[in-house]
């Protein structure tokens, strides 16, 4: 398992280099350069080549690469043309509000997914199966910002039950240790922020999670129909077990496993920026950022953004993978 | 091999074919290998029928195609009418295959799904530039389609629309569009009900008898191979231990993988069946990529020694002995057509002690306990890559 | 200075009971990048240092026009180039140290002695627009000749030309008056470069330190929140509420709906369809007055390296773009109410407006006929339009684009759109005068007309106006300009601006379309904000329930 | 089958042979039917490929005749005068379901709209499968180290997620509406080509494969006859699919301001963006192509997934 | 002591014609004793025994007739009182032990839920206990296996393991659905000889389901043949492969290829295949692929087995022109060459009435 870890890990190396040097051209092939994208609209020709001199862009582009590479590495990814903070600063900033919205988002779309696919499937060409089929293809086709407009006119505006915007009630003066508000509401013992800062997840939560619960939903519909059909579910009902222990033992756990693996893949697409909820939420997390930076054409933040989430997808896909080694014994003991 | 008399159509030497066992922290190295054949020497002679058999595993259907050259040879030659086939590469071996062909163990898998057997049978004739215009292909299929028993009506039909034994005789068809010389047949008709089992064997034995061609049949059944073959090779493991005109080697096993082999085979006649002698081997077989040393068989052995089984690797030898009834099987001599002859050959150290009933089978129990814990070989499960898994559904945008 | 910074609510509950408590959210449309406003150039940022920082001069409420503030009052000696400033006593800065004349001096002083990063155009832009030239480049004029401490409550600031521009700059927060020992202290000029963009200074981003009724105390960059606190010891009426919360919200209709839904207490930038809703919700939506021109620019075509389309050189073209315009229904459809058709550059409030220019009325068959004239029917312009912005004078750019644009092909001309991101790709791209036609506006910084037609029209130098006019050259409009901009004396200044007017709207440089109120929007229970005309609002008066 | 009574005085095999003949299906009758035909087929029964095909095709002829369907000038103004802040006119003669902020008739504009939204769902889908399947069969067809390099160029695009990716590639050619297809499309490069890769494999180690070698067909007619042609069931499936998500993600551009910049052409994704900012006024000018991008949606991925289940070996005969 | 009587049963899909899987079977097994089922793929010798068991599925699936385990019927049985039987009195092994096993649940889990199911032993009795049913099945080192999972164990072993599951209760009724197929001939006769061991002395009455003749020839003491969904020849195991009396059944002998027959033995296949089969309900199945079918194997349907007195054995036979028509027959002398004359006499060459069915007709 180590061993299989530890190759895994190795073999990101190459994807991590293509990635960087992906987006090292991108920001290369940007209409004038990174020297206009970093000065934008202070852009002159002087300007531009006192800034290529300064950042050695008048080197060769391998070496340009290298350097990029090796600060890269060191973690540096350059500054935000707009706020002149360092690109990772902003991130961190900016992260645990994305990983509270995934953790909603997911909650959300587990909790409701995996029993709703059960049943779709135990009813299998049912009223309730057909109801989750609908309700899972509209959840994919919907476009995601619309559904967060109309939830929040809907909860927000019309019936004023949850707030509509934002990580916590401005007016709740609570003090932030990790930025992760609902955390830092329990290790102050304000609960009252932790429970604002829950309630303000719910919305948002709910718009990230339609799409993973319409996947959820399906998968887990799937598996079920599939695991049930199995030999070895056969073989449990012919030594006459309970029918709690044969769905418990033998279906659930085998269906879990597609599930697991479709819940690590949604939690790598989450974690990687919910632009669009994040923007009509305004709330504080890297998607927001991300769509303020595309307004401002803020390029190296892009830049830098970009190429920390696809790290982080790619590890949480790597996780994914070892999860799911770990849950399924044949690749575990392999 | 020397011992081949006249001009053997196919003579295989020392041939070896390994996969590598890759793993690897970064890159892949090579950690081991299945030695799924290791050094065979057989030769089939012009117009007759080999058959292969062994259990699942032993490297059959890898010899199989390694002598077709569709899996690449570690080692050895392949000599086929003369002409090292190993040693072959692109145009010539294209055009030496049409003189070797092969009939499948899954008659479906087998054909491309989305050809009508007109394509299916025209394919290999335009491949090979034979059959000249039109009309003269149109004439070839329907002959060919005749041949294997099947109406002209087939033509248009896809694989999917026919029986498993119809699909079975479009294969043979296939096989013999081109006027091959060899015919090897893995597992021809393993996949198929009784009943078809015996219509596609004697269809099998019928083209022998018209076309003149001579066989390499691989199975597992070794009823099924005794029922066709002149010669009888028995694989263990990789390697051949024993093999004999079809007719003695039934009549006189003498390895005792063969001899349990023999008698394990159920046969339907309770008379048979209620009075035979049972060998039991022990355990399972090994895994090829970690093969016993020594004689690969000794692990299950009922016959081992405590000397050499363990250590020295037995060279297929030559054995001639007068047949005194140790095979337990009534044998019926029966020489239909005129016996194709040759030597017994069988690798084993104490051959001639086991023959003459100096030495006495162990019980399974027996040969467990002195190896200790049987040897499992486990499947391989698979991890999912889940950037492969992740594909199909919808990106979702968020 | 530690105090400062640590707010305890439990502590802040009891002042809050004797001058008014609770806190005031505010949404604002997008995030401040810093708080020293010698270096800022967001209306985000100066929303937040207006409220922290004072001037020697300030706006009055609710108008454009000067009124004292740290100052008490000024005289200029005639040559119109030394001003002498009596200002208030018994100030002090949030950290504690004495406001005084040295503390003036120190600020301007600061900003004309900026060298390296600090005097780059990125970060000293108000600075460099208003004032010119810094020491160390002794070959860019400057405005700013020195700045005297004749005592402790006396500031003498002198000029090397006289100008339209002072004082009324004064006001601007860009030289509001920060405290030298804090400047000092946390090495507010040391601007560093890293990587690819300026980083601001500990002082900008955690102490700024004013004298201005309200106190910084965070700024959670994660969360988009800054929080200032009342100033205890602020010289003046204390601040109506205790802690002020900017919320940067950049949708607007999320704002509207936070609003709705309670969980902020006003908001700027109202989309003017929302006015309706908003009252009709018991909501208070103030407008500014406006103050404000946006027109229609035109590029006529002397930029180098650029490529114009030569048709706009012709008068009948740009004639016929006047005559395409249907201002009235652009006003009455896509702007709010109070809002105003343009026939000029200035609004009718300020000092030089003329209704004696020529006027273009909407007229397409006529714009058809000029452009037929031309030999330039159906000519192709590429029209440039912002994205992801509302501005005073353009709330809703993408449809002021789309009817505009539908006017100009009923006219005859053939439009090819553009469509930028407006900071930093559009404004770059309109300035440098790669657009044909686009949309622009301004919202003036002080009451001068200069201030509109002068930025706009005036000889940016070699005879020639800024890139975004495509570098036209008319030298009546010119002269005409230059002429008021020379003007020391106030009054004087009105019949000159007029006739540069006059010269403007013959000429036809762009095609003004309309002066349009923005608006502010509070909750029902809110109290004191007064709009004002140059977005300068001053939130101190505000009370909360 | 008929029963069928005996023919009296027939020979002792005859009727036996007839039936024998019968009951094995190769006596005569007319030719075989292909998997293609029987996908076909399975799809006609299914009355979710019909419901999806229906959406499918109603919205196409829509696209199609959309200037003989719609009863005013998309563009047209014409009601603008009419417009407040805060009021537009809505529903009455002539113009169905009202018109939009800038007083054009809404109906017309969703009519047209079925134009440029399946226009830019098919180019996008067209373009990313063209490309993906390219890489595939590079990979796919020549194994090897090609394989390893394209596959790992692969893995480089699939570590960006997917709409981080759409933005990149429009901020990088700038709005347009060809940037939008073709950032809609880069997206989907990686899923196709990993999907056809994956699948060719599978059918390149297939027993036909292998005996069309053994058979001596040439290299290139085995990888373009056989294991190609076998393996695009997926891909088909695949590209209905995404033909649904390049529609949404279009919207989900748009919204981002990084759509088509002529934004009075007429086009869903276009009109439910620009619709949000009247969602508290006229809530319909949002809904209503918001369901048609949802309707539509649903048409392609029902037809995708009644596809996927035709194609499906384990559903054949 | 399992006593099944008109057995039916039918699949019915939506859109589709209903299928009968199986039509009409009845046999009986007592306390002890070795039945044998066989047939073709395709013949319904699963349905039957997952009928038996209770273990079709629920929905589109009518099961007619009658199954009685000491006389308690099983078919109108409720789900619980269905689950209290099995694994208790009647057991099955499967075909594919791979696929049997659950691969997220260890070996001994899968093993000790049955004792907890309808033993009560739990911990480390039932530890105990699994240790010594894997002993009993030939499993070396049981204590280690019981920890492992079921991909860490060869195919012989999974199959031992299930077997020791199906023991588990020591249950009077064993249903094994094809257990050596999977599997090699040196592990089949493991598993054989396993089952033989279990079955003797134990009183455990064996249902064995194969299409290998081969297997029932050596274990079962009476055989039934399918065909179609029917059980076309019943008989004692000697008398049937002596004298097959059903077309079928001789068909069946002579297609098979045997060990001690010599090269040249012709095979006599029966013509067609399974698929060239007519409804019950329209004659005899079997006759379009029957050589000795008369006009009347259509007109009048064989409805019931026929017990056939003549040879004196317990016999039961559903043909209209069975072989060895004359009593006489019955009397042949069994041995090794039976089959093949059976074959022989059935498989009188046909006259090549149409091209198609002669050609697929035998060959040799
Ligand atoms: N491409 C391959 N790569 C690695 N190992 C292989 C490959 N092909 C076959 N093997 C291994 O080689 C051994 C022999 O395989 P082969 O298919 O030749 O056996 P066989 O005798 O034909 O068995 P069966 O009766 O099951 O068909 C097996 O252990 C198999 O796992
Ligand atoms: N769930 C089902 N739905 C519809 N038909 C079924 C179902 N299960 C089995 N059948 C049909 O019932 C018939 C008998 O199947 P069964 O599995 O009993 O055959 P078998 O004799 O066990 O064959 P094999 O030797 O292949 O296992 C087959 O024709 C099969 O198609
Ligand atoms: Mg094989
Ligand atoms: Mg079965």
């Amino acid at each position: 398992m180590l061993r299989f870890i530890v190759r895994r890990l190795l073999q990101l190396i190459p994807i991590l280099l293509g990635l960087s040097l992906l987006l090292f051209a991108w920001l290369r092939a940007l209409p004038g350069g990174p020297a206009q994208a970093a000065l934008g609209e202070r852009a002159t020709p002087a300007k531009i080549a006192e800034y290529n001199e300064t950042f050695g862009l008048n080197e060769s582009i391998v070496v340009q690469y290298l350097k990029f590479l090796g600060r890269a590495v060191q973690l540096d990814f350059g500054t935000s043309t707009r706020t002149g903070r360092p690109v990772l600063d902003e991130f961190l900033d900016r992260f645990p509000g994305t990983i509270e919205l995934t953790v909603a988002a997911l909650v959300f779309a587990i909790v409701i997914g995996i029993p709703l696919g059960y049943v779709a499937a135990r009813r299998h060409g049912g009223v309730v199966d057909n109801t989750a089929i609908i309700a899972s293809l509209l959840g994919v086709t919907i476009p995601v910002f619309f559904l967060a407009y109309l939830l929040r006119l809907l909860f927000a505006v019309q019936l004023g039950w949850l707030p509509g915007s934002g990580r916590q009630d401005v007016r709740i003066d609570a003090t932030h240790i990790t930025n992760f508000y609902v955390l830092d509401g329990l290790l102050t013992r304000e609960f009252d922020a932790s429970w604002d800062a829950v309630l303000h997840l719910v919305l948002p939560g709910i718009a990230l999670g339609t799409i993973p619960l319409a996947i959820i939903v399906r998968i887990t519909r799937a598996a079920v129909l599939d695991v049930v059909n199995e030999d070895y579910v056969r073989t449990a009902n012919a030594k006459g077990l309970s029918t709690s222990v044969v769905r418990r033992r033998h279906v659930v756990r085998n269906a879990l496993l597609p599930v697991s693996t479709t819940i690590g893949l949604q939690t790598g697409l989450l974690l990687s920026g919910a632009v669009l909820t994040e923007t009509v939420f305004a709330f504080g997390g890297v998607g927001s950022a991300l769509r303020q930076a595309i307004s401002d054409r803020d390029y190296s933040l892009l830049q830098g953004f970009i190429l920390i989430l696809a790290v982080v997808y790619v590890l949480v896909n790597l996780l994914v993978d070892i999860s799911y080694g770990l849950l399924d014994p044949r690749v575990r003991t392999r | 091999m020397d011992q081949a008399p006249g001009d053997p159509l196919l003579r295989v030497e020392g041939l070896q074919v390994h996969f590598p066992i890759k793993r690897g922290v970064l890159f892949d190295r090579t950690v081991g290998h299945v030695k799924a054949v290791d050094g065979v020497d057989l030769s089939v002679q012009r117009g007759t029928t080999y058959g292969l058999v062994g259990e699942s595993g032993c490297g059959k259907s890898t010899l199989g195609r390694a002598i077709l050259r569709l899996s690449e040879p570690t080692a050895g030659r392949v000599w086929f009418d003369g002409v090292d086939v190993a040693s072959l590469k692109g145009e010539p071996l294209r055009q030496i295959r049409r003189r070797m062909q092969m009939v499948f163990q899954d008659p479906l898998g087998s054909l491309d799904p989305r050809q009508n057997v007109e394509s299916l049978l025209a394919e290999p004739l335009r491949a090979h530039g034979l059959g000249g215009d039109k009309a003269a292909i149109s004439t070839r299929l329907r002959e060919l389609l005749d041949a294997v028993g099947l109406p002209t009506a087939a033509l248009r039909r896809y694989p999917h629309e026919f029986s498993g034994g119809q699909r079975q005789r479009i294969g043979i068809a296939r096989a013999i569009t081109v006027e091959p010389d060899l015919l090897i047949a893995d597992e021809p008709v393993s996949a198929l009900d009784v009943s078809v089992q015996a219509q596609v064997l004697n269809l099998l034995e019928e083209l022998q008898g018209r076309l003149g061609l001579t066989y390499l049949v691989i199975a597992h059944d070794l009823a099924v191979v005794r029922h066709i073959s002149d010669v009888v090779g028995v694989m263990y493991l990789g390697s051949l231990v024993e093999q004999a005109p079809a007719e003695e080697l039934y009549s006189s096993p003498l390895h005792p993988y063969t001899r349990s082999l023999m008698s394990a085979v159920p046969v339907p006649d309770p008379e048979v069946e209620d009075h035979r002698e049972r060998i039991l081997l022990a355990g399972d077989l090994p895994s090829p990529a970690n093969p016993p040393s020594g004689c690969r068989f000794h692990t299950r052995c009922p016959w081992r020694q405590e000397t050499r089984c363990d250590d020295e690797v037995p060279l297929l030898r030559e054995i001639t002995l007068t047949p005194t009834g140790a095979g337990a099987l009534g044998a019926t001599p029966a020489a239909v057509r005129p016996a194709v002859g040759g030597p017994h050959l069988v690798s084993c150290h104490w051959v001639e002690e086991i023959h003459d009933g100096r030495l006495q089978p162990k019980s399974p129990e027996e040969v467990a306990a002195s190896q200790g814990v049987s040897i499992a070989s486990g499947d391989t499960g698979h991890g999912t890559d889940p950037l492969i898994a992740g594909v199909d559904e919808p990106v979702g945008f968020h | 200075l530690a105090s400062c910074a640590s707010s305890d609510r439990d502590e802040s509950g009891d002042t809050s009971a004797e001058s008014g408590g609770g806190t005031f959210v505010f949404g604002a449309a997008g995030d401040p990048t810093m708080f020293d406003p010698a270096f800022a150039t967001d209306g985000e940022s100066f929303r937040v240092t207006r409220q922290i920082y004072e001037g020697l001069l300030t706006n009055e409420e609710g108008s454009a026009d000067l009124a004292p503030a740290l100052a008490e009052s000024y005289e200029v000696s005639d040559d119109g180039l030394a001003y002498t400033f009596s200002l208030r006593e018994g100030v002090t800065f949030h950290d504690g140290t004495e406001f005084d004349a040295d503390a003036v001096c120190f600020n301007f002083d600061r900003q004309y002695n900026f060298t390296g990063l600090a005097a780059s155009p990125a970060a000293s832009e108000y600075w460099q627009n208003n004032f010119g030239g810094f020491a160390s480049t002794p070959d860019v004029p400057s405005l700013y000749a020195g700045c005297e401490a004749t005592d402790p409550s006396t500031a003498v600031i002198t000029l090397t030309q006289t100008t339209s521009r002072f004082p009324a700059v004064l006001a601007l927060p860009s030289f509001a008056i920060q405290s030298p020992a804090a400047l000092e202290q946390y090495a507010a000029d040391e601007l560093g470069g890293n990587g690819d963009a300026l980083t601001y200074t500990e002082y900008a981003l955690e102490h700024p330190t004013g004298t201005g009724p309200f106190k910084f105390e965070s700024w959670d960059q994660g969360n988009s929140e800054v929080r200032i606190v009342r100033n205890d010891d602020y010289w003046g009426d204390p601040s109506g509420v205790q802690e002020i919360v900017f919320r940067s919200i950049p949708d607007g209709n999320t704002r509207r709906q936070e609003l709705q839904a309670g969980s902020i207490d006003g908001y700027d930038l109202v989309a003017p369809a929302d006015y309706q809703e908003l009252e009709d919700g018991g909501f208070q939506v103030l407008p500014r007055e406006p103050f404000n021109i946006l027109y229609l620019g035109i590029n006529g075509g002397n930029v180098p390296g650029t490529s114009a389309n030569p048709a706009l050189k012709d008068i009948r073209v740009r004639q016929a773009l006047a005559h395409a315009i249907d201002r009235d229904t652009v006003v009455s459809s896509l702007l709010p109410e109070g809002a105003e058709a343009a026939i000029e550059f200035v609004p009718p409030t300020v000092d030089g407006w003329t209704e004696d220019v020529t006027r273009y009325d909407y007229d397409p068959a006529k714009a058809r006929d000029l452009l037929t004239q031309a030999g330039a029917l159906n000519t192709t312009l590429r029209f440039y339009y912002p994205t992801d912005v509302s501005r005073p004078y353009l709330p809703d750019p993408a449809a002021m684009f789309e009817v505009i644009s539908k006017n100009l092909t009923d006219a005859g001309f053939t439009i090819e759109p553009v469509s930028l991101p407006w900071n930093p790709d559009y404004l770059d791209a309109v300035q440098a005068g790669q657009a044909d036609v686009h949309l622009l506006g301004w919202t003036g910084d002080y009451n001068d007309a200069y201030n509109f037609i002068g930025t706009f029209f005036a000889d940016a130098g070699g005879g020639k106006a800024k890139a975004e006019f495509g570098g036209f050259s008319s030298p009546e409009v010119f002269t005409a300009l230059a002429a008021g901009d020379a003007e020391p004396d106030v009054d004087a200044r009105g019949p000159l601006y007029e006739q540069a007017n006059k010269a403007i709207m013959d000429y036809l440089p762009a095609i003004p379309i309309s002066h349009s109120p923005n608006a502010l929007v509070v909750a029902e229970d809110v109290q004191g904000l007064v709009p004002s005309p140059l977005s300068a609002e001053d939130f101190s008066p505000v009370t909360v329930g | 089958m008929t029963v069928t009574t005996p023919r009296p005085g027939a020979g002792r095999r005859d009727r036996i042979d007839e039936l024998a003949a019968r009951a094995g299906q190769l006596s005569d009758g007319d030719g075989g039917e292909s998997l293609l035909r029987s996908a076909v087929r399975r799809l006609r029964r299914n009355p979710v490929a019909i419901l999806g095909a229906v959406i499918v095709v109603a919205f196409l002829l829509v696209a199609l005749f959309a200037p003989l369907l719609a009863p005013r000038d998309p563009y047209a103004q014409s009601l603008l005068s009419e417009v407040r802040q805060g009021s537009i006119p809505g529903s009455r003669d002539g113009y169905l379901l009202g018109v939009d902020q800038l007083g054009r008739d809404v109906l017309s504009r969703l009519l047209y709209g079925s134009r440029q939204s399946l226009l830019i769902g098919v180019v996008s889908t067209v373009l990313g499968a063209v490309l993906g399947m390219a890489l595939g069969i590079l990979a796919g067809g020549l194994g090897g180290k090609v394989d390893t390099v394209v596959m790992r160029f692969v893995d480089i695009l699939l570590s960006i997620p997917g709409l981080l990716m759409a933005i990149s590639i429009s901020v990088l050619l700038g709005a347009s509406q060809l940037s939008l297809m073709i950032a809609i499309a880069v997206t989907q490069v990686p899923v196709f080509a990993r999907l056809l890769r994956g699948s060719m494999l599978v059918q390149r180690d297939s027993d036909y494969a292998l005996a069309a070698r053994a058979l001596g067909v040439r290299r290139r007619r085995i990888v373009f006859g056989h294991v190609l042609p076998n393996s695009l069931s997926p891909v088909i499936v695949q590209a209905t699919l995404s033909l649904a998500t390049a529609i949404i993600e279009a919207a989900a551009l748009s919204f981002l301001g990084l759509g088509d910049p002529d934004i009075s052409r007429p086009e869903w994704g276009a009109m439910l963006a620009s619709a949000q900012s009247v969602l508290s006024i006229r809530p319909e000018l949002a809904i209503y192509p918001a369901l048609c991008i949802i309707v539509v949606a649903l048409g392609f991925t029902l037809l995708g997934e009644a596809l996927r289940e035709a194609l499906d070996p384990k559903f054949r005969r | 002591m399992l006593e099944v009587d008109d057995l039916a049963v039918q699949f019915t899909r939506r859109g589709e014609q209903p299928t009968r899987a199986v039509d009409g079977v009845s046999f009986s097994v007592a306390p002890g004793e070795t039945i044998g089922l066989v047939g073709e793929s395709g013949c319904g010798k699963s349905v039957t025994s997952l009928a038996i068991m209770g273990l079709l599925p629920q929905r589109g699936v009518q099961v007619t007739g009658s199954v009685r385990l000491d006389g308690t019927e099983l078919l109108g049985a409720g789900p619980r009182t269905l689950r209290t039987l099995r694994g208790k009195d009647m057991a099955m092994v499967f075909q594919d032990p791979l696929s049997s096993l659950n691969p997220t649940v260890t070996v001994g889990t899968q093993v000790t839920e049955v004792l907890a199911e309808h033993r009560d032993m739990t911990g480390r009795a039932a530890q105990d206990e699994a240790t010594e049913l894997l002993d009993r099945v030939g499993i070396p080192d049981p204590r280690r296996r019981l920890g492992e999972y079921p991909h860490q164990l060869s195919g012989g072993m999974r199959q031992r393991a299930l077997i020791a599951m199906a023991l588990a209760c020591s249950p009077r009724l064993l249903i094994a659905d094809e257990p050596t197929t999977a599997l090699d001939v040196t592990i089949q006769a493991q598993i054989l000889e396993l089952l033989r061991e279990l079955v003797q002395g134990s009183g455990t009455a064996l249902v064995m389901i194969t299409h290998d003749l081969g297997v029932v020839a050596g274990l079962c003491d009476r055989v039934h043949v399918m065909y179609a969904g029917r059980v076309i020849e019943t008989a004692d195991r000697r008398p049937l492969f002596a004298t097959p009396r059903h077309p079928y059944t001789g068909g069946l002998l002579g297609s098979v290829p045997r060990l001690d027959t010599g090269r040249g033995t012709p095979l006599t296949p029966i013509r067609g295949s399974a698929r060239d089969t007519i409804p019950w309900s329209q004659g005899c199945a079997f006759a379009p692929r029957c050589d000795n079918a008369e006009d009347d194997c259509l007109t009048e349907v064989s409805g019931s087995t026929v017990p056939l007195e003549a040879d004196g054995l317990r016999r039961e036979l559903r043909c209209r022109h069975p072989l060895h028509a004359t009593p006489a027959a019955a009397g042949a002398p069994a041995g090794a060459t039976a089959a093949s004359s059976a074959g022989a006499s059935a498989g009188s060459p046909s006259t090549g009435s149409s091209s198609w069915s002669s050609s697929e007709g035998q060959q040799s």
